[in-house]
């Protein structure tokens, strides 16, 4: 077991996958020379080359498509795109060729394409920079949709998402960067499957990526007044691990969702519906959901705390779900 | 007919006529398939090609068998030039199992990975991106192959064309652009979307070797073809061809043309490809009087084959809608 | 009372806003000379002139950022993508420049732009034009999403659109344009209320847009075996009308959702949240959604139609949630 | 130093003398800011404008108080050129309701409505459709203004340059495009990014009039940018300038530079713009003994005026955080 970080963990999980497969390559702004927005990449052009790192023009359309392409043409591109918020120049690309060729030719085409993109807020980065568009992505079907929320997800879903034959794109949450702790020797469960990272049979916190260590720490401070509560890492927002959804709140008969997102449209929503669609007559009060406020994320710490989803607001919505208000 | 100009065209009567016959296999599926749109077995939105058999028929010349073709929405002619049999072509459109893309494309979305044809992309601009990707591919595993990439002069306005020039003419890739500028986008002339009007000189800024190409004129198209592919597989890097042509039909079945007069159309049919080459081969003595009939009566006889191949094809059974969202895990 | 069509009825509310206010322009692809992809706007360029029915070249990021900038140089654009399948390219300028520069900028900037586009599926346009992202729009803070239904709405919903100070995006079915009937004499309430289209007691019919009519009708149909489905419409689907949604649900205790997108992450899915947290008690039963099939539309009428709600799911997913299936 | 060369340059003392002040003011404020952040009271990204300083300052010279200005993430030296008081703009990096934009955009967002400064664009190549929008506002209603639009030498390979650039050229809009080109994006290399390295040949190539600047000559950037207004407000359509320049920083706060050698950015230096126009006027007996202490002394008094409005300043209350999502409907 050695001491890592998350950002390690990732580019770690890259070599081996440069290392392992000649036709993987990482393609993306500053991936190369300037080694990553988020220093992920950081050395990784000095051992592989500047064919295999390739810096790209800033074009996010072009180059998405090119890693489609490429995809197609044989190759198993990696393709960062420095954050989620750049994504929205690039969604053309994913899902109108990435998600759909293989559908749309019949069978003829697949795509294997794995896109990494940081996604979340809570760096005083403001509106333009603070988006979590998970949902969006895990709306369209042809696609996958990756949250490693911890350092050996983050170590191990790659080679995962790249023994994939379809696009898979992975969400790393910037705030989870510097994280660190031990790997654990064995390796994680399939990337489809949903994970209980705590146990607990008074109520089930449902959460993912960034907000998965505040939903663990809301549960410890739970455990301080005696509700044990279970967190579900869900880890994979398409396919949705429904059974695994099923399964903890039939347990607990209680839950909260906690998602970044902003709450209308959200990520939340839909764990909520398949938990009124397939558990509906096991729960002993309404799911309830903590989300970002629906406000372009603002600059100034305190606002930006204010908008995003906090450990109180857990708290508080895990009593009144205990109908402990 | 200058076809001497540049590259290696074959200005032999029987090339000569092999192109004609070419030209005429697309026309001729492709009144079939109008005729067949009001008879509602074909449905969606259905672009035709007739006006510019040409540019298909003469780039295909240049091409090997694993080199790589993205297209548009308006690919029949780019997929038949390409040698994709026209039964399955003609059972996508019927929407039939049987179709090259077991009939879930449509008229918009031919694919045949025997063929390397990678669509049928209905976004505007966005095959562009894609081809560059091949061509990456290309480079990267040390394949010498050549990539087309058509597309309308409409498209040039779109910033995936911009980025994916840029891209290709960067890092030097192995791609012919090919340009089919019809003077419209739908019901926009090209003087009221772009600035430039000659779509070459666009493709020049980036440094890509660009030319203007008498898209009318099969044979001009094929010598430019020739020469672009020669120097993408001598390691130039990208070339850019412009092929000047106009559309004799609306831009799709739903089109009721106010947008341009109908002398203007008839002028250019005058100048079609078809009779074009017609005239010139009669003129200079390679035509013969049986020519004609034979390939109308051969070509006849595939279009009427490829629909009866349609016909008896069978829609995809409706538990199958589901099947290749997702590749099953034992295929790769 | 005059008989109309949808598409009429939309051209009817341009023609009128145009004249109405100097400050209005239409502009988009084939707005002009072609008359419309869908006809909508045909004869208006000659109306008004090719200025304010600006034909605009293929640049959807372009054309839709110039309307953001119009209107913040004291225009009133009505811009027209010609599909939501076109909006994925202007999808930066919509959520990072028209629905954040009002908070961004502290207030002192309001984006007063209205943007039209058709979506959904069922004219066999297959996997690239066929999509409903109503959804994606309204989980974006600071935009507002206008769904049309029926004629008076497709008449009136613009002008509404027009005195709202902020963007505001309208979404035109195309199965509806070909719609005809009666206008009312009276106006629509306003845009953000959501209208109980028919009154019933037993079921609650949820739906909005090109979604709406299947509901009616199986409402009809559903009126012959004696049960009485309440059909609400939603109007807009931000600000979604939650009180509305509660009320009805409150008063039926049973829901089912109709909603063209796809299921996962649906709009369906944030209406099912909504009556999760807030009319949890009322339920009966638990709520059902009918949505799209997930998978990208195929061209064959028959898979397509597979894969679209269609009536007789609809009254399946009634007769479950009423226990009678 | 050839200030002379077309447009109407003032080449007089006083003149010289805002403009070195001009810049010397943007200089110590992003110095102070620099120091701020390690302090902690500037976070998020703060990108420094330091080495550019020229463009901003002769670029605004230009201007008359109802032009427009959109700029990037990098723009703090265009909006205390602009006139956008030092004090909000350092209380917008404080994250205080007494900034530029209430504190909630940072150092990315600077806002102004009274100086008509729409941002502080944080997307890359983002702004330009707004400035085209901005000034097609401009010409359907008839006003004589000018839109300015900053940019960096990356923001050329995005669609939305491509997209932007033909319809200011497509409708002859009035519109002064400024592309910073000081050689990085990040940490990509021109070199790596553009198949054409000279931006202002791109701009040409859409039939825009368009010229290359030597962006570390104040003098030069505001002739240029005379000339260029000149042109837009006499009603010839868009106008571009590519200064070259260099930013004597990392890219952001984060940045370790791993890009570039110290023995560039030395060379840059000492073709910086303060120290150029500095040695100009010395040279040429313009610069008297008390002239830079003087001007040193009243920018920092003004930077710590700013320093201390911003600390002053409030934060936005909390139940303030949805204020302004939507517009009040009185406001209109
Ligand atoms: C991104 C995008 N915008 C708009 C459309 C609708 N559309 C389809 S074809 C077309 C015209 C394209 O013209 P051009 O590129 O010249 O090709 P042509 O049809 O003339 O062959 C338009 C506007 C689309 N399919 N994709
Ligand atoms: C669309 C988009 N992609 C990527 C980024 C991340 N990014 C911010 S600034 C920058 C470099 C831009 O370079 P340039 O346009 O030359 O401006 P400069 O920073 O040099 O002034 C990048 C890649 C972004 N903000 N927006
Ligand atoms: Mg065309
Ligand atoms: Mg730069």
């Amino acid at each position: 077991m050695t001491e890592t970080t998350y950002r390690e963990a990732i580019r770690e999980g890259l070599r081996e996958a440069l290392q392992a497969d000649e036709r993987v390559f990482l393609m993306g702004e500053d991936v190369g020379h300037y080694g990553g927005c988020y220093a992920v990449t950081k050395g990784l052009i000095q051992e592989f080359g500047p064919e295999r790192i390739r810096d790209t023009p800033l074009s996010e359309s072009g180059f998405v498509g090119a890693g489609v392409g490429a995809a197609l043409g044989g190759m198993r591109p990696i393709v960062e795109i420095m954050t989620v918020n750049f994504s929205l120049l690039a969604l053309d690309q994913i899902v109108n060729n990435a998600a759909t060729i293989r559908h749309m030719s019949g069978g003829q085409f697949s795509v294997p394409l794995v896109i990494r993109m940081a996604t979340g807020a809570g760096r005083q980065l403001a509106a333009q920079h603070s988006h979590s568009f998970e949902c969006w992505y895990a709306h369209v079907p042809g696609l996958k949709v990756l949250v490693p929320g911890t350092l050996d997800d983050a170590r191990h879903m790659l080679k995962m998402a790249l023994a994939d034959p379809d696009p898979v794109i992975i969400f790393e949450h910037v705030l989870l960067y510097n994280q660190s702790g031990e790997l654990s020797a064995a390796e994680p469960p399939p990337m489809e499957q949903a994970v209980v990272r705590r146990p607990g049979r008074d109520l089930s916190l449902i959460s993912y990526g960034g907000s998965l260590p505040k939903a663990l720490s809301a549960a410890e401070q739970l455990a301080g007044s005696g509700i044990e509560a279970e967190v579900l890492d869900l880890r994979c927002l398409r396919p949705l691990d429904a059974a695994a959804i099923v399964k903890t709140v039939s347990r607990t008969r209680r839950a909260v969702i906690i998602d970044e997102g902003w709450r209308s449209g959200s990520l939340a929503a839909e764990v909520s519906a398949i938990i009124m669609e397939q558990a509906f007559w096991e729960l002993d009060a309404p799911v309830a959901r903590v989300c970002s406020d629906e406000v372009p994320i603002p600059y100034p710490r305190h606002l930006e705390q204010a908008a995003l989803p906090q450990v109180d607001e857990i708290l508080a919505a895990a009593n009144q779900v205990l109908g402990r208000s | 007919m200058n076809g001497q100009q540049g590259g290696k065209p074959h200005i032999n009567r029987d090339h000569l006529l092999a192109l004609l016959t070419g030209m005429v296999r697309i026309r001729r599926f492709e009144e079939k398939c109008a005729e067949l749109y009001t008879e509602e077995k074909i449905r969606g939105f259905l672009h035709l090609y007739i006006g510019e058999e040409a540019v298909a028929v003469g780039i295909s010349q240049a091409l090997q068998p694993d080199d790589a073709l993205v297209s548009t929405y308006r690919e029949h002619g780019h997929a038949l030039a390409r040698g994709i049999p026209m039964g399955p072509v003609m059972a996508e459109m019927y929407g039939k199992v049987t179709g090259c893309s077991r009939g879930r494309g449509g008229s918009m979305h031919l694919y045949d990975a025997a063929h390397r044809f990678f669509g049928g992309n209905a976004i505007v601009a966005g095959g562009l991106p894609l081809a560059v990707g091949l061509a990456l591919a290309d480079r990267m595993r040390g394949e010498n192959r050549v990539t087309v990439c058509f597309f309308g002069e409409g498209a040039a306005a779109e910033g995936e064309f911009h980025e994916s020039l840029n891209l290709a003419a960067l890092w030097q890739l192995p791609i012919l652009f090919v340009c089919e500028n019809n003077l419209y986008a739908m019901g926009t002339a090209l003087d009221l979307s772009e600035s430039e009007k000659h779509i070459y000189l666009k493709a020049r800024s980036y440094g890509i070797a660009s030319w203007p190409v008498d898209g009318m004129n099969v044979v001009d198209v094929e010598a430019a073809a020739i020469r672009a592919c020669e120097s993408i597989r001598a390691g130039a890097g990208p070339q850019f061809l412009e092929c000047n042509t106009y559309r004799f039909r609306g831009h799709s079945m739903f089109d009721s043309q106010l947008y341009r007069d109908k002398d203007e159309i008839e002028l250019w049919q005058k100048r079609g490809p078809i009779v074009r080459l017609q005239d010139w081969m009669q003129t200079n003595q390679m035509l013969h009087e049986a020519d004609l009939p034979g390939i109308e009566r051969i070509v006849a006889a595939e279009v009427e084959e490829a629909v009866a191949f349609a016909e008896e094809g069978e829609f995809e059974a409706e538990s199958d809608l589901t099947r290749d969202v997702y590749t099953p895990r034992a295929d790769t």
